[in-house]
């Protein structure tokens, strides 16, 4: 990139600037959606060779498809709200069991239906990222051991609480609608619109953005780090819980686990949000590209348990392709360089030439 | 060396502040080493006295450093890692990894010496293949050892399937009664200490840990400095496989379960920072695990019941981490 | 500065303040169980002598005599039984039995077993009772014997486990557990009782970790198949044993070409378990489904989406513990109005805890040899399970074992019966007998 | 121009130190507007002091500000911008990762929302409008800031400033990071803004660019005002005379002609870097003091760094004479025996948590050994006392760590570890930026006697009286070429060196 880069400005063959804009939009849009689509093909095909059926093969695949992906998907999202400036908050599982045990015990016992569950726990989870946020903030311990301290108190509270029952879902009246197709879609459709407008539309984007850059320049510019790092808590609280009510929707029952065993979702969560994240660097907008790192992920999840393969096999496939990935991303910038540097050596070969014939 | 002296501070512009001293206090080399031990003793002396004495039985006491040695030997060798600022939360699979090696490698030859041998050559690759991938690569420390937790135990279940293996319990008695685990992990830890504090591998991770781009002015690689802390790691790894092959004489695919956040749990608790850099030390490991160990084992033995042991084990960290780490301006994150 | 030195005095007092409070509740706890017992209807049908009060013949002692003993309780698990279990002992044995008890937390490898048995020696601790059947109870028992601490575990005599019984160890109080072949019997008694003649609905059995070596869930997989062989006199290309330890999702061949599938693993071994065995229901392939592990609260949707999608009434049939889970499933109706589970072999929480401590107690109290077979080998106590099938059944279930109200289905009484220390003529064989004729009907006559 | 203007900013008897070091000492200044007022000192001089505390970046010891009129201390940068004072710094002040525009209106996007939502077109076009104000059309607000180079992202700065009209503009040695076309777009802005009536301050330590542009200057030396001239009255002699407070020749700078020895130590066999450099050559010679000057964008911070292989050299070689050692990497440059002192000290030369002896001894691993692989403690604690003490680094012990020192005392800790280091070849960028002059004048008289031992230096400065008063040799670098070679026999003419420059 010598010199300035070229606006885009209109170019050539009388493409006026609008249409240029417009191709290029389509143009990153299409690379962010191509992953999505690509896993859909290869398992499809592999499902097809294998078992004879694709990977979505009835209806109620749909419907699982579905709401894993609303799940992780707003799993990854919670971990994004933090992630993006460093901060990888282990607690974040632990704040999801608190959450939903605690607000769906109380929505239950209100006799409130699923929709009831699900917005008591996002309240619960709300206050939860909350009191770790402003605890961060005051101790400003590094996230990860912070994390680590808190998850081993969270858990202490969610097993003991409800005689050790966790949530229970199964067979309660009014949570069926959870696992409502239309509604679970619904839910995703509301929650890129808020994630959007939070991330790409508010002041609280628009800071953390800033804050990502540089904490320093921030803070400067009148930026108060501070509250923007509670309300990033917050954000990823009150997302994870709705993750929670609706993985316990499905799974039937939420237990309480102790001993650090709230991370399961945690690093299952990771894999996606951070193929998320380099898709959204294409469009400019990390809740899409979240989404779409989502459903690639949840697409190789399916196809792979339609080979009927062991959950253990399972597992060393989906994290060899999330190492790879990982390798890729951090040494695609050493392609390009290698690339700039042939081209100087060139340069520096061929100007060694005019001068040497000058100076014999 | 009187001449130094001269050098304080020219009298009449300032006197030493109360700050001052505090500083001068937390530069003392030793401050590293005064602050978690005396938590320790603080720690021992309360249970001490919940447990009206019973505490301070040898015995009790004896079994607490023995219940920690594992963590211990693998924490020891891990502030090798954390001094230069990386992280590796997989060392629980590694060491379930070359602990069921240890025990086949036992079973074929009969061997002590082969099993042992085979636990640290074992150790040792995995924890640089987690180094290899960071130094080529540059991918986080902290992801490759997510990922590599994960592999590693479904490695080892695929392994070991329905079954355990086992070796034979009289031979790892006779082991323990000889102390060849007190005795093996003194001897490790008295080699992590002199190659920490008295030879330059110490001072470069250190000197990496704290600031990277200096080290590379001053001719430190922060390539090869790194595989050597990994390969370190790798070495306690398969170290802690053997004493819990002779502890348990048997390997199970539960063996080394969350290993990697206890491990952590013990380093800070010894007084590192998990940045690494200049605060870095090998004895951490040996305190923190000891400090778990006993804090444990007093809840245990005061009956606290067994939801609370954790709430209280979480609260306890939080507290002692907040006192021994410096309270930076802007916010600690590790930046990606 | 100031803020520091603050906090370190903080975190002093908490670590004593919670280490007292922890002292406290324990003896307080204690003494709040009353040392009355409730006045019982004169119990005991059947040849088991259970006199309510002591004075049988023979110098019967009771549990003041002997000094506070301690035991040791070893979880594998946190669950609603295992906190239930704790109530058991602590508030309703301890008190009347003049013992002590301390609980270890999640056991979850041989390493956490060996620590919580140190801790134990340190404590003073006289007996253990293990509810992790593991594999390794070999090494487990030569621990033991260095202590010279009884211990006792929850689990089936199986060959991983033969050592335990032929080494002639003192301390060694024998097993006790459901011998799975009973659980199997359950299950193929439920079937014949379900499946149609031709067997073409087909049928389903999750063997959780039976691939990973747990008996009991091998024994119900393989009591599925050994029952689907003798109803529809079917032939395996393998052994059941093997069939049974798969560790892949697996399609049994057989000649009569019945729809058999085995689905191994549990939601904690991985987390697409339960979109796997969805998807399997979801072919509509299978019309009976039989779970060796509690994990009904985990397919409970996926059964129910698959009932209304192939409109078929799934039967389902679950190897369990009596709790709340349950309760509410049993009270679920799918969509043809009847429970969304269909019977459930189940364990009474009380039941189990009280052998356990039976047989440490009188290995304590000097009544060793009611823990000897006639070979002088530890004996195997075998603990009937109970099929439940309807929810009226599991509705009274539920009642039985009650932390607030105090009631257990084993109570004081049904323990006494079982003491060598109330009736000194007690043998091995009369104790055995006396377990086994504690069943469904007892229970319920009993309770009511 | 010279008729009397109503005052904006009194400064009344201010002082400020930074723990030992009196950075301001009862300093009274009147900034009136309409007027450009030059403020000229060398480093440390507190010139740079006196106007961050008026924008708000810190708090003054003592004394007193009014402001139109009424008493003015703004606790934040924030506040005093809000409150029309704009300062133009020289260190980046624009975040990478975000837009052109975003950097504009960091941490006020109140005018954009409506509603809730910030509006984006509204915000990219406002920015456009900053940008056309000052006069800059090619760059596009809607891009990340990261892709354009450090000139064009210190004219966003300046358009950020200028954008909110401040009534005082403060520009604080903001000229050496812009390119020549940037330096005019600057002047302009000046000029235009002191014809609207508004007060600007240009603090700079190049004496022609502010005789050339300033109605009035003043000079400080050590935190104390020395004079005021009127525009009529400026005479650069006396004003250098006045800046330096001592003879610009005599014990400050070297005063000997001793030449240096014919021998090549390092040779640069035209190299090229990724950047800047292009078949680029040039020698070393033993006992030499080479100076490389040159604007900060000219490419001799690439060579200094491509001379210790911390550049990555596409084509050509780094030679060391000795035995023919080509310079693969900052290792192999190490142990022959090279020393590199970064420009950027905080982050690249020092490890600021350790502490000095740490830091010090960083280079001494390989030395201090007892046997083999261990290291004596009490070698290294020599090793570093010694250090301590010959360049009296004010310190309470050798145990206190780096962070807490003044800017003079780092430079000698960075110093102190190359010099113990005993290396024979040094590479010195910038080695006295941001120190105060008593230490300066310390380096200058460390860095003669390291030549008078046989070392030889690379000393890459921006300071032109430095790398007179200094070198032997002075190369002067443009556009990643030598572009001037002058002799320390021949007598260095400022003006000359200054032309090969621009």
């Amino acid at each position: 990139m010598d010199g300035k880069p070229r606006r885009i400005s209109c170019s050539r063959d009388g493409m006026t600037m609008k249409q240029n804009l417009t191709a290029h939009k389509v143009k990153s849009i299409l690379k962010m959606l191509s992953l999505p689509i690509m896993v859909f093909l290869i398992m499809n095909t592999i499902d097809l060779i294998a078992t004879g059926q694709g990977v979505i093969s009835s209806g109620t695949d749909v419907r699982a498809l579905f709401r894993n992906i609303l799940t992780t998907f707003s799993f990854a999202l919670a971990l994004n709200c933090n992630l993006r400036v460093g901060r990888m908050d282990l607690s974040l599982g632990s704040q999801m069991y608190l959450a939903c045990i605690f607000g769906g015990n109380l929505a239950l016992q209100m006799g409130l239906g699923g929709v009831g569950v699900l917005i008591f726990s996002m309240v619960l989870g709300l206050l939860c990222g909350l009191l770790v946020g402003s605890l961060y903030v005051q101790l400003r311990i590094l996230p990860m051991i912070f994390g680590i301290g808190m998850s081993l108190i969270f858990e202490c509270l969610s097993f003991g609480a409800y005689n050790q029952q966790g949530l229970m879902l199964y067979g309660k009246p009014g949570i069926s609608i959870l696992s409502e197709i239309w509604f679970v879609v619904a839910v995703i459709v509301i929650m890129i619109a808020v994630m959007t407008f939070m991330f790409q539309y508010s002041t609280f984007g628009y800071k953390g953005r800033a804050v990502q850059g540089g904490q320093r320049l921030a803070s400067d510019a009148g930026v108060n780090i501070y509250t923007n790092c509670i309300i990033s808590y917050t954000l990823a609280g009150t997302l994870a819980a709705c993750a929670g009510v609706f993985n316990t929707a499905f799974m039937g029952t939420l237990v309480p686990t102790l001993d650090m065993g709230s991370n399961g979702m945690f690093f299952g969560s990771m894999f996606p949000m951070f193929v998320g994240t380099w898709l959204g660097a294409f469009v400019g907008n990390p809740v899409m590209g979240v989404l779409c790192g989502t459903i690639s992920v949840r697409l190789l999840g399916l196809g792979l348990a339609k080979l009927s393969m062991e959950g253990m096999v399972q597992n060393i496939i989906i994290f060899s392709l999330f190492l790879l990935f990982m390798i890729l991303r951090d040494n695609m910038s050493k392609w390009s360089y290698r690339k700039k540097r042939r081209a100087r050596m060139a340069l520096a070969k061929q100007t060694r030439l005019e001068m040497g014939l000058a100076e014999a | 060396m009187e001449n130094t002296k001269e050098n304080k501070l020219p009298q009449g512009t300032r006197k030493l502040g109360v700050m001052d001293h505090i500083r001068i206090i937390r530069d003392k080399p030793m401050f590293p080493l005064i602050f978690p031990l005396t938590v320790l003793i603080l720690i021992i002396a309360g249970f001490g006295i919940a447990t009206e004495g019973g505490f301070f039985r040898k015995t009790v006491l004896m079994g607490v450093f023995n219940q920690a040695l594992i963590i211990a030997t693998v924490s020891t060798a891990m502030t090798f890692v954390f001094a230069a600022g990386n992280m590796d939360i997989s060392v629980g699979s590694a060491m379930a990894f070359s602990a069921v090696a240890g025990v086949y490698a036992y079973n074929a030859t009969g061997s002590v010496f082969f099993m042992v041998v085979v636990c640290l050559v074992i150790g040792v690759v995995l924890m640089s293949f987690n180094g290899f991938i960071h130094a080529m690569f540059g991918v986080r420390t902290i992801i490759i050892s997510i990922v590599m937790m994960q592999l590693y135990s479904a490695i080892v279940s695929l392994i070991l399937g329905p079954d355990t293996v086992s070796i034979d319990y009289g031979l790892c008695r006779q082991l323990e009664n000889a102390g060849f685990r007190n005795i093996s992990f003194i001897l490790f830890f008295v080699f992590c200490m002199i190659l920490f504090h008295s030879t330059s591998v110490g001072r470069k991770l250190k000197f990496v840990g704290g600031n990277a781009r200096c080290a590379q002015q001053t001719g430190i690689q922060y390539k090869n400095t790194v595989l050597i802390s990994f390969a370190v790691a790798g070495l306690g790894v398969g170290l802690s496989a053997v004493f819990s092959i002779i502890r348990t004489s048997t390997v199970g695919t539960t063996l080394g379960a969350g290993m990697g956040m206890d491990v952590m749990l013990a380093v800070v608790l010894g007084g590192m920072s998990i940045f690494g850099g200049s605060r870095s030390n090998a004895y951490a490991g040996l305190l923190g695990a000891v400090t778990v160990s006993a804090l444990n084992k007093g809840l245990l033995m005061c009956d606290v019941s067994p939801m609370l042991i954790q709430g209280v084990r979480g609260i306890v960290f939080l507290i002692l981490v907040f006192l021994n780490s410096e309270r930076p301006a802007t916010l600690p994150s590790a930046q990606d | 500065m100031k803020k520091r030195a603050l906090a370190l005095a903080l975190v002093l007092s908490m670590t004593f303040g919670l280490t007292a409070c922890g002292n406290g509740n324990s003896t307080s706890q204690g003494s709040n169980g009353g040392n009355t017992t409730t006045a019982q209807a004169d119990s005991g049908s059947g040849e088991t002598a259970a006199p309510s009060q002591a004075g049988a013949a023979g110098e019967a002692k009771t549990p003041q005599d002997f000094k506070k003993f301690k035991i040791g309780v070893m979880e594998s698990q946190s669950n609603d039984s295992t906190v239930l279990r704790r109530n058991y002992y602590e508030n309703y044995i301890a008190p009347r039995y003049n013992v002590e008890f301390v609980f270890s937390e999640q056991v979850k490898s041989a390493e956490d077993e060996m620590n919580f048995i140190e801790n134990c020696v340190d404590m003073g601790v006289d007996g253990i009772i293990s509810y992790r059947s593991s594999p390794d109870v070999n090494q487990i028992i030569q621990v033991c014997e260095e202590y010279e601490l009884l211990y006792s575990v929850n689990t089936t005599r199986t060959p991983m486990v033969e050592d335990a019984f032929t080494g002639g160890y003192q301390t060694m109080t024998g097993v006790w557990g459901t011998e799975p072949s009973i659980v199997s019997n359950e299950f193929k008694e439920w079937i014949k009782s379900v499946a149609s003649e031709d067997g073409s609905e087909g049928f389903m059995v999750t063997s959780a970790l039976a691939f990973q070596g747990n008996t009991m869930h091998a024994e119900c997989t393989q009591g599925v198949l050994a029952a689907l062989q003798d109803i529809y006199g079917l032939t395996y290309e393998d052994t059941i044993e093997n069939l049974a330890a798969t560790s892949v999702p697996l399609e049994v061949p057989n000649d009569k070409g019945l729809n058999i599938y085995i689905y191994p693993g549990t939601n904690s071994t991985s987390d697409n378990w339960v979109q796997g065995a969805s998807t399997a229901l979801q072919t509509g392939k299978y019309g009976v489904f039989l779970q060796a592990a509690p994990t009904y609260g985990y397919t409970g949707v996926a059964v129910d989406e698959v009932e209304r999608g192939f409109d078929m009434n799934i039967k389902v049939a679950v190897n369990a513990s009596i709790s709340d889970t349950l309760v509410t499933a049993f009270n679920t109706d799918d969509k043809f109005g009847n429970s969304s589970l269909d019977m459930a072999t189940v364990q009474s929480v009380s039941f189990l805890s009280a052998m356990g401590f039976i047989q440490v107690y009188n290995h304590l109290t000097g009544y060793e040899h009611l823990n000897r077979m006639a070979n002088g080998e530890p004996a195997f106590f075998n603990m009937p399970i109970w099929a439940l099938s309807s929810r009226e059944q599991v509705n009274q279930a539920a009642t039985w074992d009650n932390a607030e109200k105090e009631t257990w289905i084993f109570n004081e009484d049904a323990i006494n019966a079982a003491l060598g220390i109330c009736n000194p003529d007690l043998t091995n064989e009369k104790l055995v007998d006396y377990y086994k004729s504690i069943t469904l009907d007892w229970v319920i006559e009993h309770m009511s | 121009m010279s008729t009397e203007h109503e005052i904006l900013v009194q400064v009344k008897d201010m002082c400020k130190n930074f723990g030992v070091t009196i950075a301001l000492n009862h300093v009274d200044i009147d900034i009136r507007r309409g007027q450009i007022l030059g403020l000229i000192g060398e480093n440390g001089s507190g010139k740079s002091t006196v106007s961050s505390i008026i924008a708000g970046i810190q708090p003054p010891t003592s004394g007193s500000m009014t402001y139109k009129g009424h008493p003015w201390s703004p606790a934040t940068a924030l506040e005093a911008a809000r409150g029309g004072i704009g300062m133009i710094v020289q260190e980046a002040g624009t975040i990478g990762s975000i837009s052109v525009a975003e950097n504009i209106f960091l941490g006020n996007y109140e005018p954009f929302k409506t509603g809730p939502i910030i509006n984006k077109k509204k915000m990219v076009a406002e920015a456009r409008k900053a940008l056309d104000k000052i006069g800059v059309e090619d760059i596009d607000p809607s891009l990340p800031a990261g892709l354009y180079d450090m000139q064009d992202r210190k004219l966003i700065e300046i358009a950020k400033v200028m954008y909110h009209e401040p009534e005082l503009i403060i520009v604080d040695e903001t000229t050496t990071a812009l390119s020549q076309k940037g330096r005019d777009l600057l002047y302009k802005l000046i000029h235009d803004g002191a014809q609207k009536g508004k007060a600007v301050v240009f603090i700079s330590h190049d004496l022609e660019e502010l005789m050339e542009h300033c109605d009035k200057m003043t000079v400080l030396r050590d935190g104390v005002i020395i004079d005021s001239f009127p525009r009529e009255q400026f005479d650069p002699e006396d004003i250098k005379r006045k800046m330096v407070g001592r003879e610009i020749s005599g014990q400050y700078y070297r005063v000997d002609e001793d030449g240096y020895s014919s021998q090549v130590v390092l040779k640069a066999d035209c190299i090229t870097t990724m950047s800047s450099l292009l078949c680029f050559s040039m020698e070393l010679h033993k006992g030499e003091i080479l100076g490389i000057g040159g604007i900060s964008s000219c490419g001799m911070h690439e060579l200094g760094r491509a001379l210790y292989g911390l550049e990555d050299v596409v084509d050509g070689k780094v030679v060391l004479m000795k035995d023919e050692k080509v310079i693969t990497g900052a290792k192999s440059a190490f142990d022959n025996g090279m020393g590199y002192v970064s420009k950027n000290r905080d982050t690249e030369s020092l490890e600021l948590n350790a502490s000095i002896e740490a830091n010090i001894q960083s280079t001494g691993y390989k030395k201090n050994r007892l046997f083999g692989p261990f290291i004596s403690p009490a070698k290294e604690k020599s090793y570093a006392a010694r250090q301590i003490e010959t360049l009296a680094i004010k310190c309470i012990n050798g145990r206190q760590k780096v962070k807490a020192m003044s800017g003079g005392n780092k430079q000698k800790v960075v110093f102190g570890k190359w010099i113990a280091d005993d290396a024979d070849i040094l590479i010195l960028d910038c080695p006295t930026r941001g120190v105060d002059v008593g230490v300066k004048a310390s380096m200058y008289q460390l860095i003669y006697k390291m030549k008078q031992q046989g070392k030889s230096i690379v000393m890459i400065s921006e300071e032109m009286p430095e790398l007179i008063g200094m070198s032997d040799r002075i190369l002067i670098m443009k556009d990643g070429r030598i572009n001037g070679e002058f002799f320390r026999k021949d007598g260095y003419q400022q003006h000359e060196l200054i032309e090969c420059m621009i």
